[in-house]
């Protein structure tokens, strides 16, 4: 079974395929299809999560794409052992969740199949990733899901903003690409090989390490910083809530972005054996959590609430990544995706009723939406940390991950409290209170069943899902993302109650600031104008990048522009001027000498084929004789 | 002179008057039916030469189909009142002398050559050992073969598809102008 | 029990003996054997031929509802005979414009080739004049000689009817030969021999009919050996509504009769090689052989004036199309199965 | 005289093949070249199964080449054929000498 697991992705393709080339036209046979193909995907991934679990050894199959003798020979193929199960769960879980969701949030729009399509070729793309057994195979599917996101950010590309922030997505991506392939060659020219158990050897041994093994795992850590959204790369996620809602929900808050964790964690071993690297990774994942967290805190358009969200927890998994947390980013990777998908399909579901993205207009809409409200609750709460929710389990690993390094585990938890604030903020001000636009609040209705189901089956999965990593169960949720020894974080209570105590004390300020009013937040944004401001512009940073690296580039443009016009254009129009006059000259010779010789030639040459031309009779039977005669008079001339 | 003996001259004069009547008839229906029947003889030779299987092949495609087609390329392009002033073109004296300088040239070599004759014995049956030879050891020639027959099929009828002649299309009937509609009315 | 190869052994031998006592070689005694087995075998086909006719004349009256000629000895028995006299004693006309040689050689050559094909024909236990191992391949190429006679039959008149009849019915009988010679080698090759001899005693007992293997191949064989011998629904050759009498417009007297003949000998080959090959020759209980191949050749006679009598004419595109589009398919995948079968049954 | 042995056959098949090159040199209807074309594939036919038969009686496969021969035959004829009635419609004539309009 595991041996065809290749199959996996291969599902997804040929939806993808079968819905560009042939049901286009028909949206329900387009929808079926996708959903029928990432359903299969779906069970198969978990019979093999099961077979995985049971059985912790790394299975590869493999077979030979690219072989140019022995200096370059690129063998792709499929790894599956628990992370990856672990994944395959996650990516098809998640995927099927949003396509049966997407049949409401998506009814009506022009570009249904197309839609569908493009799922299913991001589905295709991100399971290839996760199932690669070398970097090669994954550097492709990597850049497929990049594709993926930017066709389906720019879903709607008659908007000017969607098409700008998928273009802006794609580019910014990949500058952190750049990074990744240079990363991935000197990996190459290093130990000669890129599938993922021969570079491993070689830094377990030794032949790759020292300054090289280290810019080499930063460059690599470059594809993390794009994919991921980490600073300073992190500017287009939020842009990217341009697409549609569900699109949000898998690609940038469950999947794709996560796929810069799940490379860090898969070259983990990489990163171990380069102590700079590693401590890069950790300070950039905390810098960004916690500048993501602060932004998170005052805006308010409910989908950039949540991408800040992301970016901030995925900050959190890169850090515990870097400080060699394994288990625990790749265990709050699991949880975060369910719960963060969640809370995108709730926003979504929040948007399809009142059709506005900003939370100022909304309030009170527990009284219009139960299913929704309640599904959001516990995905608020789980993201809070509260006990007993998946949040709760992967974010006390975290914490207990930043152990020995006293600055982490303080602005880690800076970082929880933030986080239950803002989500909580957020909560209060969508669902309680009294509406603030009455005319949206009497149009808001419950979204139909397709949309509510996937809530509430991933609501069962943020409370559940963090319960692998129940203290008493056998090494917890690192036996089943067992990677190269069991390494697990004992758990510690005295943590828990802390990091719980800073999760409840975060729902407890938001609870008096925005539900019971004792706390004017309007009077704290106005007493500290400055910080609100830089928060509410998100540090500056896209300006920043507008003086700092747009601007320049234009005048620099402009420069070679003017360079071009003047100095070049000069010059070929004067190469042209001496052209003309030289071809001038020569023309006069050329009609001259050159003409006469070949005229000569020519009337030479019609006499003579004048002469001969009585041969060509075009009668075959001359022809077939002069071959019969022609036989005859050699046998004899023998 | 034993029956081999017999049964060959007879079919080889049959053959011979035959195929001389195929290329000198006036008539070229004629040459068609005169060709038929030199085609039957060889098939008789082929029986002499222990190639039942072969005989019966040659009749049924030869005289079944190839003289079948010639007959109606000759039914579509020609009458029977054509009597053509010349059936020959004006090759024939130095035709005649390089068919016969190459009858000789041929003859004399065949006569010079001695092959190996072998007195194994032919293999039982009709058409067993054949089949199995095309089927192993010639299999990719049948293959091509086939491929060959196919291509020429499909080939025949594109070249002989009434459409591929491509012809101007007719000038549409202009209706009469209206004045002209009342003068005849 | 009457079996008649004791009778026909005794024959040869009496052949060999006087032969041999005149002094002449081994050669001429097979060569006497066969002459006097052509003899028997033309005075049988003629028998066949003059009872064919009045029975199809029985049989279409009896169709419609009449009752057929009834004068001429018990119930018409011997109208065809007198027939044959009328026809015999007619003038023979040679219009002025034909191919003279061409015009005199057609119904011979249709008449001949029909008649070869019994050479190997097994009409009973022992009797096959030749049981040749290249049998079935034999009758299927001497029968493309027919085809051959109608072609100079309908140049050689000059009549354009004549023309078109020839015309029609080579295009015809060529497009049907290959769906029928396909039919013929899916039973080929289960019976992995083309001796008709061989064929026939491996179907000794009732189940072991090809029928029962090749039902497919059966039916296209019927279908293909209808339109081979130009009869109803396919007798565009000689439809007399659009034709007047196709390519024998332009005969008379005897030499119309011969195709008369050949055309019902060539139906009652038809029947006897779909006797031979998928109704088990012979073989039979209680009766003598020859009346078994008799009884079974007969009945498929019988199916084909029945179609005769039942079905309309086909339009000739109707009839090129049917061949080509759907009996050919269906004849390949026949042999597809065929195959599969052997593949899967055969150890 | 001993019998008729492969000589003979070749010889026949000698004579027949030159009478197909006079036909094939000399008649002026297509078809007729056709035909006479076909009776050199025969003498070809007759020379391969004369050699099948005393040179290599025990595997024949001179034998199986005729019967390729036999095949490209029939494809040639079908083509050529089909190549005769379109230019006996652009030209209403199928005789070989007046088909020149390649020369020059």
């Amino acid at each position: 079974m595991l041996s065809y697991a290749w199959l996996i992705p291969v599902f997804p393709l040929c939806s993808m395929a079968v819905i560009m080339l042939l049901t286009h036209r028909n949206r329900v046979l387009s929808a079926a299809l996708s959903i029928t193909a990432v359903s299969i995907s779906f069970l198969y991934a978990w019979a093999i999560a099961f077979t995985v679990w049971g059985n912790p050894e790394v299975q590869r199959f493999s077979f030979d794409w690219l072989n140019l003798g022995p200096s370059m020979h690129i063998p792709i193929g499929i790894q599956i052992d628990g992370l990856t199960a672990m994944m395959l769960i996650v990516v098809t879980t998640v995927a099927l969740m949003v396509q049966i969701y997407s049949l409401g949030y998506m009814h009506g729009d022009p570009r249904f199949s197309r839609y569908y399509a493009f799922l299913s070729l991001f589905t295709m793309a991100m399971l290839t990733l996760v199932l690669a057994d070398n970097f090669f195979l994954m550097f492709v599917a990597w850049e497929l899901v990049g594709l993926a996101s930017y066709l389906l950010i720019g879903f709607w590309f008659e908007k000017q903003s969607a098409s700008d922030a998928g273009k802006k997505a794609f580019i910014t991506t990949r500058l952190g690409d750049l990074g990744f392939i240079i990363g991935l060659l000197m990996i190459y020219t290093g130990c000669g090989t890129l599938t993922f158990g021969g570079v491993f050897e070689a830094v377990k041994t030794g032949a790759l390490g020292g300054a090289f093994l280290t810019t080499a795992a930063i460059f690599l850590f470059g594809g993390a910083i794009g994919k991921s959204a980490q600073v300073p790369l992190h500017v287009w996620l939020p842009d990217a809530m341009e697409g549609p809602t569900p699109v949000s929900a898998l690609i940038h808050a469950a999947t794709m972005v996560v796929a810069g964790v799940y490379l860090v964690a898969r070259s983990l071993t990489i990163f171990m054996g380069a102590e700079t690297a590693a401590m890069t990774v950790a300070w950039i994942g905390i810098i960004t959590s916690l500048m993501a967290a602060s932004i998170g805190l005052v805006q308010n358009d409910i989908k950039r609430v949540l991408a800040f969200s992301t970016v901030s927890q995925l900050g959190y998994m890169i850090m515990a990544l870097g400080l060699g947390g394994f288990t625990a980013g790749t265990f709050h990777l699991m949880t975060h995706a369910f719960f963060k998908s969640l809370l995108f399909l709730g926003a979504g579901s929040v948007i399809h009723a009142v059709h506005t993205n900003d939370i100022r207009e909304m309030g009170g809409l527990h009284s219009k939406m139960k299913t929704t409200s309640i599904t959001f609750l516990i995905a608020a709460f789980a993201i809070a940390g509260i006990f007993p929710l998946s949040g709760f389990w992967s974010k006390d690993e975290i914490v207990a991950a930043t152990l020995g390094h006293p600055v982490f585990t303080v602005l880690t938890l800076l970082v929880a409290f933030m986080t239950a604030f803002y989500m909580f903020r957020l909560y209060f001000l969508t669902f309680t209170g009294t509406p603030r636009d009455k005319h949206k609040f009497e149009h808001a209705h419950e979204s139909p069943k397709v949309m509510t189901y996937p809530l509430i089956f991933l609501a069962v999965l943020s409370v559940v899902s963090g319960w692998i990593g129940l203290p008493w169960l056998h090494h917890g949720f690192s036996s089943v993302v067992f990677h190269e020894e069991p390494h697990h974080a004992e758990f510690h209570y005295g943590l828990a109650a802390i990091s719980l105590l800073v999760g409840l004390s975060g729902i407890g300020l938001a609870y008096l600031m925005y539900y019971k009013r004792r706390i004017d937040p309007d009077r704290i944004a106005t007493s500290m104008p400055g910080l609100y401001n830089t928060l509410l512009n998100k540090y500056y940073f896209d300006e920043a990048y507008e003086v700092l690296v747009i601007k320049p580039y234009y005048v620099m443009c402009q420069g070679w522009f003017w360079f071009d016009q003047h100095i070049i254009d000069g010059l070929v129009n004067g190469a042209g001027a001496f052209g003309v006059l030289w071809g001038r000259f020569q023309r006069w010779a050329d009609e001259t000498f050159v003409d006469g010789a070949v005229n000569g030639i020519g009337w030479l040459t019609r006499g003579f084929g004048a002469t001969i031309r009585y041969l060509q009779t075009g009668s075959l039977q001359n022809y077939a004789f002069i071959v019969f005669a022609a036989l005859v008079i050699l046998w004899i001339l023998r | 002179m034993d029956t081999i003996s017999l049964a060959f001259y007879a079919l080889a004069f049959l053959i011979i008057a035959a195929a001389i009547f195929v290329v000198t008839s006036k008539n070229i229906f004629h040459s068609a039916i005169y060709l038929i029947l030199a085609l039957f003889g060889v098939a008789g030779i082929y029986v002499l030469l222990q190639a039942p299987f072969l005989a019966a092949a040659q009749v049924l495609i030869y005289v079944g189909a190839v003289s079948m087609l010639m007959i109606f390329a000759i039914m579509l392009t020609a009458r029977i009142a054509d009597q053509t002033i010349r059936h020959t073109n004006e090759q024939v004296p130095t035709g005649l002398l390089v068919s016969l300088g190459l009858l000789a040239v041929i003859v004399y070599s065949l006569w010079q050559t001695p092959f190996a004759i072998s007195s194994d014995p032919m293999p039982e049956g009709a058409g067993g050992t054949l089949g199995k030879l095309l089927l192993t050891q010639f299999a990719l020639p049948f293959e091509i073969v086939s491929v060959l027959l196919l291509g020429a099929l499909i080939g025949a009828v594109v070249i002989a598809k009434k459409d591929s002649v491509r012809r101007e299309p007719e000038a549409p009937m202009t209706p009469l102008p209206k004045s002209a509609e009342k003068v005849a009315g | 029990m009457l079996e008649l190869d004791k009778l026909v052994k005794l024959v040869g031998d009496g052949i060999e003996a006087v032969v041999t006592a005149l002094g002449l070689g081994p050669t001429w005694v097979t060569l006497v054997q066969l002459i006097v087995a052509a003899l028997v075998v033309v005075v049988f086909a003629a028998l066949v031929v003059l009872f064919l006719v009045w029975w199809e004349r029985k049989v279409s009256a009896r169709f419609q509802m009449r009752l057929g000629p009834m004068r001429v000895g018990w119930h018409g028995t011997i109208q065809t005979i007198a027939d044959a006299l009328k026809l015999l004693q007619k003038e023979l006309i040679t219009p002025a414009n034909v191919d003279r040689g061409i015009y005199f050689w057609a119904p011979v050559v249709t008449f001949v080739a029909a008649m070869a094909v019994y050479v190997t024909v097994p009409f009973g236990k022992g009797l096959i004049v030749r049981d040749l191992n290249i049998g079935i391949l034999y009758i299927l190429s001497i029968t493309t000689f027919t085809v051959i006679g109608l072609l100079m039959a309908g140049w050689s008149s000059n009549n354009k009817y004549a023309l078109l009849g020839g015309f029609r019915s080579a295009a015809q009988v060529v497009s049907y030969e290959v769906p029928m010679a396909l039919a013929i080698v899916a039973v080929v090759m289960l019976t992995q021999t083309l001796s008709m001899g061989e064929i026939v005693s491996q179907q000794a007992k009732f189940y072991q009919w090809y029928i029962w293997r090749q039902p497919l191949g059966f039916l296209i064989y019927l279908v293909a050996a209808t339109a081979e011998c130009n009869r109803t629904p396919f007798d565009l050759p000689e439809a007399d509504s659009e034709l007047v009498a196709g390519f024998v417009t332009e005969y008379s007297g005897m030499k119309f009769a011969m195709f008369f003949l050949a055309e019902f000998l060539n139906m009652f080959t038809v029947a006897a090689i779909a006797t031979t090959l998928f109704f088990g020759g012979w073989n039979g209980p209680f009766l003598p052989s020859w009346m078994w191949f008799l009884i079974k050749t007969l009945a498929g006679v019988f199916v084909l004036m029945w179609f005769r009598w039942t079905y309309p004419r086909l339009r000739v595109d109707q009839l090129m199309s049917f061949a080509w589009k759907f009996l050919l398919p269906l004849a390949f995948i026949n042999i597809v199965l065929t195959g599969l079968g052997i593949y899967i049954f055969r150890p | 005289m001993e019998g008729i042995g492969l000589t003979h056959y070749l010889t026949l098949s000698a004579v027949v093949f030159c009478i197909g090159v006079f036909g094939m040199l000399t008649r002026r209807n297509a078809v007729g070249v056709l035909m006479s074309i076909e009776l050199m594939f025969n003498a070809v036919n007759i020379t391969l199964v004369a050699f099948a038969r005393y040179v290599t009686p025990a595997t024949i496969t001179g034998q199986v080449v005729a019967i390729f021969t036999i095949a490209v035959a029939a494809a040639e004829a079908t083509v050529a054929l089909a190549i005769v009635l379109l230019i006996y419609q652009h030209h209403r004539g199928i005789d070989v000498d007046r088909i020149n309009f390649m020369k020059w």
